[in-house]
């Protein structure tokens, strides 16, 4: 158990630093490469909690898909690529450090205070449960979210379809 | 409506009737000029004598039933009275009506005659004067008037009598009112008169409210019969009764207006200022005096005091002036002193009897200076002298009437006179005895003074005087027959009628009454009288005074303070009457409008000023200041808020965490 | 006749007025003679009704309210529509109609500038709506209204048809149009009062057991249910509301002003109705609902008459101007009219009626006199008048005539109500203080002779003397058949009421009788 | 395995959401930093449910749910991105104020 809580603390570690990185460095890349290692170190923090299935998702979908929407995102707005200093809004940095400072210590005092002493036990994979019982319990949502994910489909499609009105209004 | 009441007082040895059907028509008495003066206001112009011929029917129809009354009284005794109800008020019933007893048909028959006589005379003597037709309106309106105060059986009807001979003097006096002094005269008359009346009117009320009536019959049964509460007051409303007669009877200090009065036509003189309407004073008193006797004795001495400074004082005045007409006024006045005093020395018939005398040749005397007066077109006894010659039968009536006057025998005034003398000898009022005494001389010297200045000597005048139309002349005879004549009705010890006729009341006035000669009273009288005339005639006659016109007893400092009346008119007019009509008036006038008006004034721009401050200062600075600042506030605060709108999400969504988190911090660590 | 008797009539003699005045603003301008013609008639149909009712009204019980009615009105507050005479109240209605004949025939031919006989007309008569609804109404709401409808039409005749001569007023800076002046004091004078009034009356309602009428309240009152500091407050107000209407002493400056500025008929309706609304509502309102107040208040009223009665007549003696001079005899004379309400006997009370009906009488005469003469001769200064005998002599004899009716002469009507006030005040109600009444007296006695003198020379300086020559050249009109029409009836009035008194007294004796004694016992 | 310092560090995660959102400029960085506080919020969700053991495991289909959203949220907010940058050739947000006042 040594090992495992060593390796837990150490994810931890790591994946607050990346996490630290997203949103510190002055390079759009580097940010959404660390967020790709925030995601895979949630992942492997899911696993250590034996929560695999949905590590897994995690991993395809995050970092699979919507980290790849992200860099075509970066590319298509042309952000500069390496090292930009106007990617921070400076004027907000103090006061929105003293914001999130001020909630992470909320939290943490709540949570802290609220789970004292507090354990978890691992028990296993449970994924074929959880499929069990998102195919029968939670096959209504499901379907939803399905409907929804279409609905931002068509969405995405029609706002970043070249628009031939707006074309014209752009070039006017 | 109309209430008819009779009450027949009878009573005593004498057997009294109640008049029968003449008694009960004397109301027409009173109606009758009433409707002529209406008829004439109307119709006069379109009259052949301009309206002069209704008012003598007028007069005559009053002359005869005025005599048929006293035929009737005199033969039988009457007394009556009657009463009309015109309103109740509260419990007082206010009553008008006519009394035929001996006093009211006494001054019927007196003011009929002379009213008579005088209207005979007006019509020749105001012949082409202007307002001819409105004087005998007047002057019929006048008659009315006088015999309704003497026909009264009530107080109000008394004080309406009262005041309406005075406006018929008011009118009268001022009839020729183009001039200002007519005017002012006339006004000072009204006035004076009016200022007594209020003595009258509160003595009156007092005696109304309590003995809870006003009928005058009443009012002495509860005073001959001691009621408690009359008793209290009875002082009181006497002398405020008296001081309504001194008003009427130009006793002194109030007989200021008399002289004034002659500023009237003559006839007016005669009828109003000598005969009757002065008389109506006396007349009061004497319908009151069984009032006085029992219970205000004290008054009568009051009364006489006043009647005996009146008589002399006026007698004196009389000696100075140039004026005929105003010497004949002051003599009025000194006469009118010698009934007060009667009166007030208790001797009822006495002052009675000089009322009726004087009655008759004051109004010849006056007649006669008015024919002298028409004859010479002045007043002044300046501008006269030695009309014996042009004007024979002027003379002659006037004489007789300057005769009488002075009391010889046997004329009228020798017997009223000294009835009079010989009542305040009996009363042992030596003092005001031979001040009376002394007043008879004044009267004979005068009088003399006055026939010497008219009639003896030369002509001083211009113009050819010629002895006025028969028309004038007529009267002045009749009149002289009464003025002898007159007397002979009441001589003590062979014939005393008067007395009769005039004491018919239930409740037998108490008076002295002499019985014979007082043989004192009559010598002193005469001599007094006979005294006067010689001085008169030696001053004036063989001193020659009257062919100058010149007075040889001008004695200073006496003589110019006679000339001023005492200075009783400077004296009113300076203390009383400029400062009420010029100073006070004015005050008040200034209090009103620049006081009681500026104060509201005031107010209301204290209002406006007020108005102001509000409006400016709390209307449009404070609460529409407020008001607009709302909105003002309103769009600046969001203009300064607006700029938190920067459009910037990040910034919104800094500000809500930032409360998010504030408020949470707050909920967690402090409260 | 059954209609008559109940209600309906007094209603119709309310109200034909107004109605009649509405018809008259629907008439177009143009057609004066008809305007003239229909007011004149609606006039005279209205004095008649008035007349029918004098014989409807059952003398022998005239203690009584007769001829009325009551009809719920506002509910919500017990407000009815009471009415009914008795006989205080019966002699001043039927003047108040007969003047305002008399006040229309006047305007026929004699209208004051700027000449619009429509509206003036028609105010005549909605003033006389508001007259003689005050008489009748029995019902403090009722009376308040009508009360107040009064002011209205006398605010514009001054305003409108008042005198346009510029002058100054003590205090002000600026000069002002005597009509616009005169106007507003009266308006603001009179409603200063009658809005305390109104606040008694709502102070009687709420303790008088929420009811706003006059008979009930009176049997509350005689019952004993005001008391204490309430009373005397509402019978202050009371006071207050109705003295300025009076006018008394020291709350009459707004008379002279309206008076001087008011048209002639304008002046007289003012004088001759109007100022009796005071006095009659003290003896309507005041005196019976707040008997013990009245008696505690009697001889401070008694003392403001007395100094009313002689700087009235000091004020008059110092006038140049011949209006205003009648307009301050008005304070006098209803000195005395408030005089015999003080005492608080049947004597004085009665005295104060007959008072007031010959004051509207002769006053009114006056007031028509006057303001004729100020339109022949464009002036009212006394200092040029003179020789009015001569100029006019059928005014100047009627000026004359009335000038002695006002000084109280004996035989006229004003005597009754001077004479019988001093008889009043002399035996005041028991319990009040003689010596005060007794003073109050005197100087009303002091009063009669002032009056006569400033009367006199009055007449002096106006009738009397050698016209000026300024007028020697001048086209005077005498008094034409109109104006004749209009005074006649006034003298025969005079004389009548002055040798029968009966005529007014046989209508209130027992009214005041019984309303005194209901309030005081015995 | 202890449950604090888990969750703790899932706060630390949306703290830094959070600065990210308010200091980021670039639209997309933005966007970038939502999915830090969801990703917190995934491990919330994970955490609980193992903590309680719930037989259910809503927590994990929450998250699963969670994920498929924001997939969508991303693709549809990348869309937006997408048009401004067309529009206004930048992905600033501070260029974005129309509804300034």
């Amino acid at each position: 158990m040594e090992i495992f809580e060593i390796v837990t603390y150490f994810v931890l570690l790591l994946l607050v630093s990346t996490a630290v990185r997203v949103v510190t460095t002055s390079n759009v890349i580097h940010a959404a490469i660390s967020l790709v290692f925030t995601l895979a170190l949630t992942s492997v923090l899911f696993l250590l909690l034996s929560t695999e299935f949905v590590a897994l998702v995690l991993v395809l979908v995050y970092i699979g898909a919507v980290i790849v929407l992200f860099l075509f995102g970066i590319m298509i707005t042309r952000a500069p690529l390496g090292k930009n200093a106007e990617l921070d809004n400076d004027k907000n940095k103090k006061l929105g450090a003293a914001i999130a400072g001020s909630i992470f210590f909320l939290f943490s005092y709540i949570l802290v205070n609220g789970f004292e002493g507090e354990v978890v036990i691992t028990s296993g994979s449970s994924t074929e449960l959880l499929g069990e019982i998102l195919l029968s319990r939670f096959v209504f949502p499901f379907e939803l979210v399905s409907f929804v994910l279409l609905a931002a489909l068509i969405g995405g499609i029609t706002l970043a379809r070249k628009d031939e009105a707006l074309i014209d209004e752009d070039q006017v | 409506m109309v209430n008819f009441k009779s009450t027949v007082f009878a009573e005593g040895e004498l057997v009294y009737t109640d008049g029968g059907i003449l008694a009960e028509y004397a109301w027409l008495l009173v109606v009758l000029p009433f409707v002529a003066a209406l008829v004439i206001t109307f119709t006069g112009k379109y009259l052949p004598l301009k309206g002069a011929e209704v008012a003598l029917t007028t007069i005559g129809v009053i002359f005869l039933y005025s005599a048929a009354l006293m035929y009737l009284h005199i033969t039988g005794g009457v007394v009556n009275e009657f009463f009309i109800n015109v309103g109740s008020i509260g419990v007082f019933d206010i009553e008008f009506g006519w009394v035929v007893d001996g006093l009211s048909i006494m001054m019927y028959f007196v003011v009929g005659t002379v009213a008579l006589l005088v209207f005979i005379y007006a019509t020749n003597y105001m012949e082409g004067e202007i307002r001819y037709t409105f004087f005998f309106t007047s002057l019929t309106l006048f008659a009315g008037s006088m015999l309704v105060l003497v026909s009264s059986p009530t107080l109000i009807q008394i004080l309406i009598g009262w005041e309406l001979v005075g406006v018929c003097s008011y009118l009268l006096i001022g009839h020729y009112w183009e001039k200002k002094d007519n005017s002012s005269a006339a006004m000072k008359a009204f006035i004076t008169n009016k200022i007594a009346d209020v003595g009258l009117m509160i003595g009156i009320i007092i005696l109304a409210l309590n003995t809870g009536t006003l009928r005058i019959s009443e009012i002495l049964y509860q005073s001959t019969h001691n009621y408690e509460k009359l008793s209290t007051v009875a002082f009181v409303a006497a002398i405020l009764l008296f001081i309504g007669a001194m008003g009427k009877s130009a006793q002194f200090p109030l007989h200021v207006w008399l002289p004034d009065a002659m500023a009237g036509p003559t006839p007016v003189s005669a009828l109003m200022h000598a005969a009757t309407m002065v008389t109506a004073g006396v007349y009061l008193l004497a319908r009151m005096f069984p009032f006085y006797k029992a219970m205000a004795p004290e008054a009568l001495d009051v009364v006489m005091l006043f009647g005996v400074i009146t008589l002399l004082a006026a007698g004196l005045i009389a000696v100075v002036q140039d004026d005929l007409k105003k010497v004949l006024a002051y003599s009025t006045v000194s006469q009118l002193g010698y009934m007060v005093a009667a009166i007030g020395s208790g001797a009822y018939t006495a002052a009675l009897f000089h009322l009726w005398t004087h009655a008759f040749f004051k109004a010849l005397l006056f007649l006669g200076a008015g024919s002298v007066i028409h004859a010479v077109h002045s007043n002044s006894m300046l501008e006269m002298g030695g009309l014996r010659k042009v004007m024979p039968k002027t003379f002659a009536t006037f004489i007789i009437g300057t005769v009488a006057l002075a009391g010889l025998p046997p004329f009228a005034g020798f017997f009223s006179k000294d009835e009079i003398l010989a009542s305040f000898n009996h009363e042992g009022e030596t003092t005001f005895f031979f001040i009376a005494v002394i007043g008879a001389f004044i009267t004979a010297f005068y009088m003399t003074r006055a026939v010497s200045l008219t009639f003896l000597g030369e002509y001083r005048g211009h113009g050819h005087p010629h002895e006025s139309h028969n028309l004038m002349t007529t009267p002045l005879l009749t009149l002289s027959v009464f003025a002898i004549a007159s007397g002979w009705v009441n001589i003590p010890g062979v014939y005393t009628g008067f007395t009769d006729w005039v004491t018919t009341r239930k409740n037998k006035i108490v008076e002295y009454h002499p019985e014979s000669f007082d043989l004192f009273a009559l010598s002193s009288g005469l001599l007094a009288g006979l005294l006067g005339i010689g001085l008169g005639y030696y001053l004036y006659q063989l001193q020659g005074s009257a062919e100058t016109g010149d007075d040889k007893i001008k004695i200073q400092p006496i003589w110019s303070v006679l000339e001023n009346k005492y200075y009783l008119d400077h004296f009113y007019f300076k203390f009383v009457i400029d400062p009420v009509k010029i100073n006070i008036s004015k005050a008040v006038d200034k209090f009103n409008t620049n006081v009681i008006d500026r104060f509201v004034n005031g107010f209301g721009q204290v209002a406006s000023l007020m108005g102001g401050v509000v409006y400016n200062n709390f209307d449009q600075n404070g609460i529409d200041k407020l008001l607009n600042m709302s909105s003002t506030g309103t769009d600046n605060f969001g203009g300064k808020v607006k700029l938190l709108q920067t459009g910037k999400t990040q910034q919104y969504l800094m500000l809500f965490l930032g409360g998010v988190v504030t408020i949470s911090l707050l909920i967690l660590f402090i409260i | 006749m059954e209609l008559l008797t109940n209600g309906v009539g007094l209603s119709v003699v309310v109200f034909f007025p107004l109605i009649s005045a509405f018809i008259i603003t629907l008439i177009p301008k143009a057609q004066e003679q008809l305007i003239k013609g229909f007011a004149l008639v609606s006039s005279l149909i209205t004095f008649v009704l008035s007349a029918v009712l004098l014989f409807q009204f059952d003398f022998s019980s005239a203690d009584k309210l007769q001829l009325g009615n009551k009809i719920s009105w506002i509910k919500s507050i017990n407000a009815n529509y009471e009415i009914g005479i008795d006989g205080i109240s019966l002699p001043l209605l039927v003047l108040s109609t007969f003047i305002t004949v008399l006040a229309i025939i006047y305007s026929i031919e004699h209208l004051p500038e700027p000449k619009s006989p429509k509206g003036f007309l028609a105010l005549i008569l909605v003033l006389e709506t508001g007259m003689n609804g005050t008489f009748v109404a029995l019902d403090l709401i009722l009376f308040f209204v009508f009360f107040e409808i009064v002011l209205l039409p006398m605010y514009f005749m001054i305003g409108i048809w008042g005198d346009k001569t510029v002058r100054t007023v003590s205090g002000f800076k600026n000069q002002i149009e005597t009509r616009l002046y005169a106007s507003i004091k009266f308006f603001v004078f009179t409603l200063f009062g009658s809005a305390f009034m109104l606040l008694g009356f709502l102070g009687l309602y709420y303790r008088g057991n929420k009811t706003f009428s006059i008979p009930e309240l009176i049997e509350l009152g005689t019952s004993g249910a005001f008391t204490g500091t309430f009373a005397t407050l509402v019978f202050a107000v009371l006071f207050l509301g109705f003295a300025v209407k009076v006018p008394m002493w020291p709350l009459h400056t707004w008379l002279p002003d309206a008076h001087t500025a008011a048209p002639t008929v304008g002046s007289v309706l003012l004088a001759a109705i109007l100022l009796k609304l005071g006095s009659y509502g003290f003896v309507r309102i005041a005196i019976p609902i707040l008997p013990e107040q009245a008696k505690a208040w009697a001889p401070a009223i008694a003392i403001l008459s007395a100094i009313g009665i002689i700087y009235g007549s000091l004020a008059c003696l110092a006038q140049t101007d011949l209006k205003r001079l009648i307009a301050f005899s008005s304070v006098g004379h209803m000195g005395f009219v408030m005089l015999g309400i003080a005492s608080l006997t049947p004597i004085g009370i009665n005295a104060a009626m007959i008072g007031m009906v010959a004051h509207g009488v002769i006053t009114g005469l006056l007031f028509f006199l006057s303001g004729s003469m100020a339109h022949t001769y464009h002036t009212r200064d006394m200092g040029r008048l003179g020789g009015n005998m001569k100029l006019l002599p059928k005014t100047g004899a009627l000026l004359g005539f009335t000038a002695m009716a006002s000084l109280g002469l004996p035989g006229l009507a004003g005597f009754w109500g001077e004479f019988m006030a001093l008889l009043g005040a002399y035996n005041p109600l028991d319990g009040l203080n003689i010596t005060v009444f007794r003073t109050s007296m005197v100087a009303g006695a002091i009063g009669t002779v002032l009056t006569a003198g400033y009367l006199l020379w009055m007449l002096q300086r106006v009738n009397l003397g050698e016209p000026s020559d300024e007028w020697s050249d001048k086209d005077l009109h005498d008094a034409d058949i109109y104006e004749l029409s209009a005074w006649i009836p006034l003298v025969v009035l005079t004389v009548l009421i002055g040798v029968f008194p009966k005529l007014i007294f046989g209508a209130t004796n027992d009214a005041v009788i019984a309303m005194l004694s209901k309030a005081f016992g015995g | 395995m202890i449950v604090q310092p888990v969750l703790v560090v899932a706060a630390a995660l949306f703290s830094l959401g959070i600065y990210g959102i308010l200091v980021r400029r670039n639209a997309v960085m933005v966007l970038l930093s939502i999915e830090l506080i969801l990703n917190a919020v995934n491990i919330n969700f994970i955490m609980f449910d193992t903590m309680l053991a719930d037989v259910l495991m809503q927590g994990q289909i929450f998250t699963i749910f969670i994920i498929t959203i924001a997939a969508a949220e991303v693709g549809i907010g990348l869309a937006i991105v997408l048009m401004l940058f067309r529009n206004r050739q930048t992905a600033n947000i501070n260029e974005f104020d129309l509804m300034k006042w």
